[in-house]
């Protein structure tokens, strides 16, 4: 299963997405929100995508996945929108026999997703300021969060 | 030949749109929608390198031939994760 | 913080107890009791610890993954005692800045854990048999699983 | 010298004890807990290679020399996870 969602996530849920009596390991990973940015703090963030382009391409890499390892189960929730910090702005879980497919499997698709799925971030300062997040090769800046 | 322009993050900002249908000249590849939108604001010329092209929700080349009705997006680099 | 427990394993709540707002990457392991073992049918598992030497190896080997990586926070919580099937067993759960040293720290310490922590599983099968699971090199059997 | 023996899984089972006081002769080492084990069931001879031993909760090697009071822990391979 995977999902743009405009609601809170619900981890427990995602990771029940997986769960299988045939699986016995189960990866999550989580991103939230942070509270600084390149030494500044951030009092919020928002995520746009696009949406139909983005929807396509988890669909992709985890097919992707499922072609490369051996597991049972993966789920990928993104979440756009206003979001609090500390909240979890996406979520990944997979199911396998043995854990290393489910470590590999789940490094793999946030890789891919931070790599080219068209969502982007926006981080609201506490100085009244606004940016979107651009960590491009071409822009420079700090290094990649998560 | 007419297509749909999107554009998404910083470049939505620069441009001042987020969708708009543009009348292209018949050849027109992917970058070609740039020329435009640095006309309408020269910034655009420091994100050149920055940016992506999707066609029709695909990622393409620079130079990817655009036909009529093609939805064309310009991809700042993305934050998503 | 680490646990070895009798009750069922709340996953939200040991992830949130290593979520923070200074760190942006969560990995999750979860063990969950398998309804196979070399090609019978489980009906429900049985793990029993040595616990003061569990309690302290877990420790031990939380601080191992703090000083090797750069991570926030680390959570381990074993369940002892019956556990039914598609139940977590184990629960391990590590924040940190950077996507990478959770992904890396989170697999050392499932590794760890099954490598040497005194605890043992103890299968009860469909056919009324009871084993304990035993993946020893010398005893041969099939894969460890997760 | 007084031990305090402990027996897990396999072991225990094995023994027919989970823990027990036993005396051993001084200058005693971890594996000789072993011998008189297999002296109440053969079968431990089998599981020779595969037992572990910790003392005061700490893994050791199998000469670890044992003393007065040590609390010994017969360990077959562990399943948890």
């Amino acid at each position: 299963m995977h999902e743009i969602t405009r609601n809170r996530i619900d981890v427990e849920n995602v990771i029940r997405s997986v769960v299988s009596p045939e699986a016995g390991a189960v990866n999550v990973f989580i991103g939230t929100t942070r509270n600084h940015s390149s030494g500044r703090t951030v009092t919020s963030l928002e995520y746009e995508a696009y949406e139909p382009m983005a929807t396509r391409m988890l669909d992709m890499i985890i097919r992707e996945a499922w072609n490369q390892w051996d597991v049972k189960n993966i789920s990928v929730v993104h979440r756009i929108g206003r979001v609090g910090i500390g909240e979890a702005s996406v979520v990944i879980a997979v199911s396998s026999s043995h854990r290393d497919e489910a470590f590999r499997a789940s490094r793999f698709l946030i890789d891919r997703l931070k790599d080219g799925v068209p969502i982007w971030k926006r981080e609201f300062f506490d100085d009244g300021s606004v940016e979107w997040s651009l960590h491009s090769h071409a822009q420079k800046t700090e290094t990649e969060a998560g | 030949m007419r297509i749909k322009l999107k554009l998404f993050s910083i470049a939505k900002d620069l441009g001042g749109f987020d969708e708009q249908v543009v009348e292209v000249p018949p050849d027109s590849v992917a970058e070609d929608v740039l020329h435009s939108l640095i006309q309408k604001n020269t910034k655009f010329i420091d994100w050149k390198k920055s940016l992506r092209y999707a066609v029709n929700l695909e990622y393409v080349s620079d130079d990817f031939p655009l036909h009529d009705g093609d939805e064309v997006a310009v991809i700042p680099p993305v934050s998503g994760g």
